[in-house]
């Protein structure tokens, strides 16, 4: 172990983008204290915006100074480690990180002038809290040992807790936020208890140190690895919201303003996700895999979840009338194929299961945002979470109605749209494993969703609403909207330049695994 | 002069063009869109048309293929470099975009240039948000086109959903009363097909579909070609059996051939249908609105057909020969099934239903022959029944426009009052029910024939399904056109030019594929030479 | 090693005491006071192992040393929170707060 | 000898089809002028066909055929031709002789009805399709005709669409032909695949079915070929137990009856038979099964025959009787006896037919009981009638009493007992003629009829077909057997038998005398046999309940199997369908119980779920 590296000037570098989002979140709340009550709190959603632009910025920046190791001549680094290792600047997390923050700007736009003072009172928290809430994900998808982990787990989830609060006169919003501390306690408790046996076990934090420890942990202590991989897969899967640990979800969904829904539904599932990569690929991933059965099992009941998920969220949605339940048990579903890559494991014939991931998760987050945006305009107009507020949408905003009729079927799986592919290229790896029942669960789950959204379709062209008038659009939700629609259908015509870029500058020793400590 | 063109590509996506062009003209002129919607509906035509006149069965049609690469993924090759010391150059998955016609999506081209045609025309009917429709109308246009021309799995399939969602909303908006549930119903059931043959396709993408090139490029292709390439050749890495290693899983054992061949069936045994899985389009026949019928009718249930013939014969002609009997006796089945329930019927148009059914059984006969005759009887049945049945429902709409109703009995004695249309109802009703002469005969009879040879008695009982077939069609054409004239009825109108025009020529045809069958035999007479050499090794070997 | 079992018994059982006070408490402050006894098992696991563990090492001591901090700062969001709640339902119990359901 | 007529005998069908094709054409328009184009077309085939058979008189003229293929497929290869042989040159001239006359009554009996144009074309339509199935070179193109004629049928049948029974009538007509249609279309499916290089035309047949034919095709095959065309032959001609389609048949107009359902269409089925003769002559079975079918329709029929009382229908069953004794020829092998009796049945039927159409034509009702006395009026009717009558009867000099006589000799040569049959089959015959003749003839005319001749446009057709029924015996006489010799090629098979016609000459007698003395003379009373046997009477007046057996037998099973079925599907098929997307919503609701809005449920159900995860996976590792 060599000796404890402390943070540098030159560090602060590397930190930038993490940096800005602090800066600004610590500016934006002395600017909320000073600002008079007067001023519209939309100057603070701008500034957020700005944070958020200038941070995602240092995080191309950092990325193009980044090697890709294919030219065995290039000295650049694939990856930075900071602070002994604790915190590393790779590909995957910088992959991530311009997710994260891409969705959170989004959600932040299109909440710009959607969100009522009535509804929110304090909505200025609700945009600078986005900032160490996205900080908090990237936090997790940058680090290289459990305690960074855990820190950056804790960020987004104690932001998250206040932000799912924010419609302080809202009896549901406070009840789904007591909700949210307790399941996310109690998860964080088991996933720290699992921790605290990894460490136990190797005897390190740091996830190179894990890797050079498990070898003889699991000659002595197999079972408690067991229980120790167990313990922090059950925390996992309630921040996931995989069935059967995804209850919650639907209520907190629901008592949430809507924009923080969205973000519940992709940026704080997308850093779990960071976070399971992290951790298994660099624990269970490397345990022997002969002699002990401890990676298949961890493995195989990584893929069981994600089954579950499909199949509980799908038939859970089915029967489900509120919106944002709904949607909810969709992301419960979602989060179940978004699992499936990691859940068929690294082999020698599927090592995509990177790209798989972040290009679903990626078109997941465009079309989740997009259908959060339409849900957030029409409640706006109707404060009706039903799914009849969906009714006659076409004749009130044929085009809109258009949009969302895209992004269901791109939540559907239907071609051509990012769900689509992302879902094809899922399956296709579930295919090359020869891992043929959990297709088959996507498949079918896949199909049984089509009445979930297709629902949707019904409602909006085959009734007739209530009201006639033109829907009153935002904005900045319409932008969102269409730029989220336009998206979706790019990524289903156009998968390749986003999958070879990926493919070009992600690498699995350098990014994915931590063996080189 | 089709030399220069791509014209396949122009017949698969002109009615997708047309469908944008229709969705920026405004709304409320109905005429322009009309008129846009016939154009972009006459334009594939023509260029079926045209390649259909320059179409020589000799050479497959093979210069009119259009091949590029589409999608070529690469997937993460690290692991695999590692393990193998000289490396791997590259490791793609590669989705082509293949278009090709031959023997056998000729024929269906034609149909569908036709049917969509005359359903355009039909379209006359619908009443309401236009627009919406004709968008749609020529966006399922695409999806069928695409069906029968692409040769590569993965469009293919893209094709095959892209039918789905417009087809969703035409039921869903522009049915009848119980159109919701049809379409949801649809929509599931056929998706559930589309899911299994996903399945099956990925099978044999990862097996049959994998090939490593000169220079160690590691390929993925599901390219149609690529599969039927490695299928033939014995040193593929599917057809070799390297134990069970787990990672380099590329044989394609016996067990999974099977599973994805029933897949195959399934998947397109839902589309034809084929008994039990044929309650979800008798809904969409009741409830769908008649133009659209025409093309649910007419054309979809044949995709059903094309893909058992392209897929599951094609790539699985071992399994298929040993599941003859089986498809012969889910044949006959269907064909009985069809027609008796056919016979009870009191809604008309459950009667077309269960008649499609029982048509669709005879295809499965030509299908299960596994013998030239049978087989292209198996199309050209697919063709006759899609031209009859769009007649057919060609009239229904006409006549539930005048009468508000299709059951039978509320209905009678309409030779009086609309003698034209009713002429053609018994035109399309004889051809129906096999009269020689008209095209339903020579379908039925080249399926019988093929099949008589390997099945006498399942071939004789199948054979009974004609005279059912006379039962049900007399009685309920009989009954809506014979018979005393209802007060109500007295001053309907006979058929307007612009329903009278699809009418006509639909007949027309009928009756110049029954008089004159070398027309499409000819068209198909190479169409299957793959398939049946392929079963000819393997009896020999 | 003794002591090590002794210690890590002794966590699994706050450990579990805590996941009981979670599932069982009507009161939520005890709900949320249970999650810290979860928490403080935790903690207990971390310096045993940092000092008995099969690689003794400071990182325990400073895992534990973050988890502390963490979790008061979850305390206090949690408490928060209730208090908004008790706010408008004047209640504290557990199994009242079931609006949100279905 | 040339054969310059006969390389145009596809001129003679392709004449109609153009006046089929015109009349469709133009609708309506054309009522008059319709009729005539019809008439004219006919008549050319008429010219045409005469040619061809002068042609052909002397005997020794090639048979001349011409093909080309209709389909390819493969190797195989499906052709469409025409032959001309004598035989078919024979029913060339039948067909359009009696077509063009009937055509020619038809503008008469026709005349104020408003669908006039319709009519004629189907008429064309049908005289095409029939003359194209006559000169048919092979099964193929002869069942596609053959398909063609029965739906000609049905149209005509159904003329007058808005009569129910009218309806009921054309469908029954196609239905129950159809079952005939199957056995011909599955024997045609086996001779596809059984003769050697897939060959369908006659010649081949014949080459292969042939004594020399060396047993290319075993017996068992050929007996169920033959009995499979057999079928076709008994749907088409009526024979029991498929004969009950033609007595409903008379729905239709009477010229129609005349031409399709007595001298043309349903004597195919015997044409059939004959031209597959071989493929019977092969298999003893087949013989014996047609020659009794033969016989028992004969009888059969002439029985309820008896009992009748609409004029077309006894016409109807008496035609199912003839066609009985043709095909009791065939089974007993005498081709000549029963193309013979084919021949003279064409001219004294439609005769017949045209007759009753006639007094139809005058008195508007067809029920023999309300007529009577109409001799007196319709003295061209009452005369051509009678001869008619006379030569059905089968008494001398008339042509049945020749044709009828051919098919006993064969007869009494094979099979006594079918000898017997024939003649009692005779005597009955004769006795519902006079009954009818009688009835409708002779006695007191009823009041209030203002019976009157028709016209000559209907008068001159009676006339030329009462000639041509008492002449046309000649042809072919026990003491000169020309025609056999002429039709089969063969030596003639028909030797005098003094005894034959001495009997069958006098049961004829005896019938007729019989008859006059019930219904003329009155010595006898009418209902001497109903009174005595009533219930005997019953049964022939409903036809020995064919029809409601076959509804309790066939038509109620199969609609109740329909309707059971129809629950299948409703309950079972589509209820499984339902019963999944229950199940999979039962599976949700079973989720929205989980959400009952406890966060404390929340955390136990995913402990729990924990816990099954540990146990089910790590746990059979520990096991």
């Amino acid at each position: 172990m060599e000796a404890l590296q402390t943070l540098s000037w030159s560090d602060t570098w590397y930190l930038a983008p993490e940096l800005v989002l602090s800066g600004f979140a610590i500016l934006l709340v002395i600017l909320d204290l000073l600002l008079p009550k007067r001023i519209n709190r939309n100057v603070i959603g701008w500034l957020t915006l700005v944070g958020l632009l200038v941070s995602a910025t240092f995080v191309v920046l950092l990325m193009l100074s980044l090697g890709d190791g294919t030219d065995p001549a290039d000295s650049t680094p694939e990856f930075y480690s900071l602070l002994g290792g604790s915190y590393r600047i790779d590909d995957f997390g910088n992959l991530l990180k311009l997710v994260f923050l891409g969705a959170s700007f989004f959600i932040v736009f299109s909440s710009l002038g959607t969100v009522r003072d009535t509804d929110v009172p304090v909505k200025a928290e609700l945009y600078y809290l986005v900032l160490p809430a996205a900080l908090g994900a990237m936090v997790m998808s940058s680090s290289g040992d459990l305690i960074t982990l855990f820190v950056g787990l804790e960020l987004l989830s104690i932001t998250t807790y206040i932000l799912v609060a924010t419609r302080k006169r809202n009896r549901l919003s406070s009840e789904a936020a007591f909700k949210y501390v307790v399941m996310g306690g109690v998860a964080s408790a088991f996933i720290l208890y699992g921790m605290s046996f990894l460490y136990g076990l190797t005897g390190g934090t740091n996830f190179a140190f894990i890797a050079q420890g498990l070898g003889s942990a699991i000659e002595n202590f197999e079972a408690l690895l067991y229980i120790c991989f167990f313990l922090m897969i059950a925390g996992f899967a309630v921040k996931l919201a995989l069935a059967p640990f995804h209850v919650w979800a639907a209520d907190v969904y629901q008592g949430a303003p809507t924009p923080v829904t969205a973000f519940l539904a992709v940026v704080a599932k997308g850093a779990a996700f960071a976070m399971l990569y992290r951790i298994f690929m660099n624990s269970a991933f490397l345990t022997p895999a002969d002699g002990s059965f401890l990676q298949k099992d961890v493995f195989i009941a990584l893929s069981v979840l994600a089954a579950a998920a499909m199949i509980v969220g799908t038939v859970g949605a089915l029967r489900q009338k509120n919106v944002k339940r709904l949607l909810a048990l969709s992301g419960v579903a979602n989060a179940g194929i978004l699992l499936t890559p990691l859940a068929i494991n690294l082999t020698e014939m599927h090592a995509s299961l990177f790209s798989e991931f972040i290009y679903f998760l990626i078109a997941y987050s465009f079309m989740n945002i997009g259908a959060f945006s339409v849900l957030t305009i029409l409640t706006r107009d109707s404060g009706n979470e039903s799914i009849s507020g969906f009714a006659g949408l076409y004749h009130r905003a044929p085009w809109t109605a258009v949009a969302m009729t895209i992004l269901l079927c791109s939540l559907a799986g239907l071609p051509v749209t990012g769900g689509f592919m992302g879902k094809l290229l899922i399956l296709f790896g579930t295919f090359q494993t020869h891992t043929y029942w959990l297709g088959a669960v996507i498949l079918v789950t896949t199909v049984i969703s089509y009445a979930v959204y297709f629902s949707f379709i019904r409602q909006m062209f085959m009734r007739s609403g209530t009201v006639d008038a033109k829907l009153k659009m935002s904005v900045p939700a319409t932008i969102t909207i269409w730029v989220c629609t336009i998206v979706t259908l790019v990524l289903g015509f156009m998968p390749v330049p986003l999958l070879e870029g990926i493919d070009h500058i992600f690498s699995i020793p350098a990014d994915l695994l931590v063996i080189q400590g | 002069m089709l030399d220069n063109l791509p014209v396949l590509s122009l017949i698969a996506f002109t009615p997708l063009i047309g469908a944008l062009i229709v969705l920026l003209l405004p709304g409320a002129r109905s005429n322009w869109l009309r008129a846009t919607a016939i154009i972009f509906t006459l334009i594939p035509l023509v260029l079926v048309l045209l390649l259909f006149a320059v179409y020589e069965p000799a050479t497959g049609g093979g210069v009119y293929t259009e091949h590029s690469t589409w999608l070529t993924i690469p997937l993460n090759k690290e692991v695999l470099d590692m393990k193998l010391q000289g490396g791997v150059a590259s490791f793609n998955l590669a989705f082509d975009y293949h278009l090709a016609v031959d023997g056998i999506s000729m024929p269906l081209l034609l149909l569908t240039g036709i049917v969509s045609t005359m359903s355009v025309l039909a379209s006359v009917h619908i009443r309401k948000r236009w627009k919406t429709y004709y968008v749609l109308f020529l966006l399922l246009l695409t999806g069928i086109y695409g069906v029968f021309l692409a040769r590569d799995l993965i469009l293919f399939f893209i094709f095959f959903e892209v039918t789905l969602i417009p087809m969703f909303f035409l039921i869903g908006i522009w049915g009848y009363y119980g159109r919701e549930k049809a379409a949801t119903r649809f929509l599931l059931y056929n998706g559930l097909g589309s899911a299994a043959m996903l399945i099956s396709f990925l099978i044999l993408i990862v097996t049959l579909g994998f090939s490593v090139s000169e220079g160690s490029n590691f390929l993925y292709s599901a390219n149609y070609d690529v599969l039927l390439g490695n299928l033939s050749d014995p040193n593929a890495l599917a057809n070799i059996d390297t134990g069970n290693s787990r990672y380099f899983g590329f044989f394609l054992s016996d067990n999974a051939r099977w599973g994805a061949f029933v897949l195959l069936l399934i998947a397109f045994g839902i589309k034809v249908p084929i008994f039990p899985f044929h309650t979800w389009m008798l809904r969409v026949h009741t409830e769908a609105p008649p133009a659209i019928v025409m093309i649910h009718s007419g054309i979809l249930l044949k995709m059903g057909v094309y893909g058992l013939i392209r897929f599951a014969a094609f790539l699985f002609p071992e399994q298929l020969q040993s599941w003859t009997t089986v498809l012969a006796v889910l044949g006959v089945i269907n064909i009985l099934y069809g027609a008796i329930l056919a016979c009870v019927q009191r809604e008309f148009k459950l009667v077309l239903a269960y008649s499609s059914i029982s048509h669709m059984g005879i295809v499965l006969l030509g299908i299960a022959s596994l013998e030239e005759v049978g087989l292209q009887g198996a199309i050209y049945q697919s063709v006759s029944h899609g031209l009859i049945s769009a007649l057919l429902f060609l009239i229904v709409g006409s006549i539930y426009e005048r009468t508000n109703s299709t059951n039978l009995s509320d209905l009678g004695g309409l030779a009086k009052a609309v003698p034209f249309m009713s002429g053609i109802l018994l035109i399309a009703g004889l051809a129906s029910l096999g009269l020689p002469g008209l095209s339903g005969f020579v379908g039925e009879f080249l399926s019988f024939l093929g099949l008589f040879g390997s099945m006498k008695i399942l071939t004789a009982i199948g054979v009974l399904g004609i005279l059912f077939a006379a039962v049900y069609v007399l009685r309920s054409i009989l009954s809506i056109t014979y018979g005393p004239l209802p007060e109500r009825f007295a001053e309907m109108k006979d058929a307007r030019f612009i329903e009278a025009l699809p009418m006509i020529t639909l007949a027309a045809l009928i009756v110049l594929l029954g008089v004159y069958p070398s027309i499409l035999t000819d068209l198909m007479q190479n169409g299957f030479n793959g398939l049946l050499e392929q079963i000819q090794t393997r009896m020999g070997g | 090693m003794s002591m090590l079992s002794s210690y890590l018994t002794l966590a699994a059982v706050l450990f579990c005491i805590g996941l009981f006070g979670v599932l069982t408490k009507r009161n939520a402050i005890i709900v949320l006071l249970s999650i810290e006894l979860m928490l403080n098992a935790v903690n207990l696991n971390l310096i045993a192992f940092s000092k008995y563990g099969v690689n003794p090492s400071i990182a325990g001591h400073i895992f534990s040393l973050f988890t502390i901090t963490v979790a008061a700062a979850e305390a206090a969001v949690g408490i928060a929170v209730l208090i908004v709640l008790y706010r408008s339902r004047a209640t504290v119990n557990v199994d009242e707060f079931d609006e949100l359901r279905r | 000898m040339s054969t310059f007529f006969a390389q145009y005998a596809w001129l003679v069908p392709v004449f109609p089809f153009a006046a089929f094709a015109i009349l469709t054409a133009m609708g309506k328009g054309m009522s008059k002028t319709g009729a005539w184009i019809g008439t004219i077309a006919t008549f050319a085939s008429l010219v045409l066909s005469l040619c061809i058979a002068t042609e052909r008189l002397s005997g020794n003229a090639e048979d001349y055929s011409n093909q080309f293929t209709w389909i390819e497929i493969g190797n195989l290869k499906l052709h469409a031709g025409f032959e001309v042989t004598n035989l078919s040159t024979m029913m060339l001239v039948v067909v359009t002789l009696v077509g063009f006359l009937v055509n020619l009554y038809s503008q008469g009996y026709m005349k104020k009805d408003e669908r006039i144009s319709t009519f004629f074309a189907y008429v064309a339509l049908f005289t095409s399709s029939m003359l194209a199935l006559v000169l048919s070179d092979n099964l193929l193109t002869f069942y596609i005709f053959w398909e063609l004629v029965g739906v000609c049928s049905f149209l005509l049948v159904g003329f007058w669409y808005q009569k129910p029974e009218a309806r009921a009538a054309a469908k029954k007509a196609f239905i129950v032909t159809r079952i005939g249609d199957l056995g011909l279309l599955i024997a045609l499916l086996l001779l596809f695949w059984y003769m050697p290089g897939h060959a369908l035309d006659f010649t081949t047949i014949h080459n292969v079915f042939d004594s020399q034919g060396g047993g290319a095709i075993s017996t068992g095959i050929t007996t169920l070929i033959a009995l499979l065309i057999f079928l076709g032959a008994v749907g088409k001609s009526g024979q029991f137990p498929l004969h009950v389609w033609l007595p409903d048949a008379m729905e239709g107009p009477t010229p129609i009856s005349a031409l399709i359902h007595a001298a043309t269409m349903v004597a195919a089925g015997v044409f059939l038979v004959a031209r597959t003769f071989d493929i019977f002559d092969a298999s003893q079975v087949a013989m014996t099964t047609v020659a009794i079918v033969g016989a028992f329709t004969a009888i059969f029929a002439a029985t309820i025959g008896l009992a009748q009382n609409d004029i077309k229908r006894i016409l109807a069953y008496s035609t199912v009787s003839q066609l009985g004794y043709m095909m009791l020829a065939l089974g007993v092998g005498s081709v000549t006896g029963a193309m013979f009796h084919l021949l003279t049945h064409a001219f004294f039927k439609a005769l017949l037919f045209l007759g009753a159409g006639s007094v139809i034509h005058s008195v508007h009702t067809q029920d023999i009981r309300e007529m009577g006395g109409l001799g007196g009026k319709m003295k061209i009717t009452a005369w051509t009638f009678g001869i008619g009558a006379l030569a059905l009867s089968g008494i001398p000099p008339f042509s049945g009493f020749w044709s009828k006589d051919a098919i006993l000799t064969a007869a009494l040569d094979k099979q006594p007992i079918l000898f017997v049959v024939g003649i009692i089959a005779a005597f009955f015959t004769a006795l519902y003629m006079a009954r009818l003749f009688f009835l409708v003839f002779v006695g007191k005319q009823r009041e209030g009829q203002h019976a009157k001749e028709s016209p000559s446009v209907m008068t001159i057709p009676l006339i030329v077909l009462a000639i041509l029924a008492t002449v046309a015996g000649f042809v072919e006489t026990p003491f000169n057997g020309w025609f056999g010799h002429w039709l089969t090629g063969g030596d003639a098979e028909h030797h005098a038998s003094g005894l034959v016609m001495v009997v069958s000459a006098a049961v004829g007698l005896l019938g007729l005398y019989i008859g006059w003395l019930m219904y003329v003379k009155g010595t006898i009373r009418r209902d001497a046999v109903s009174s005595r046997m009533p219930g005997l009477v019953t049964v022939l007046e409903r036809k020995y309940y064919i029809d409601e057996l076959y509804q309790w037998l066939f038509v109620k099973p199969l609609q109740g199997f329909g309707k059971a079925l129809e629950l299948f599907d409703e309950y079972v098929v589509d209820g499984i369908v339902r019963l999944s997307g229950y199940s999979v919503s039962a599976l949700g609701r079973l989720n929205s119980r989980l959400q009952n809005g406890q966060v404390q449920t929340y955390a136990l159900t995913a402990i729990i779920g924990i816990v099954i995860l540990i146990v089910a996976i790590a746990g059979r590792r520990f096991w």
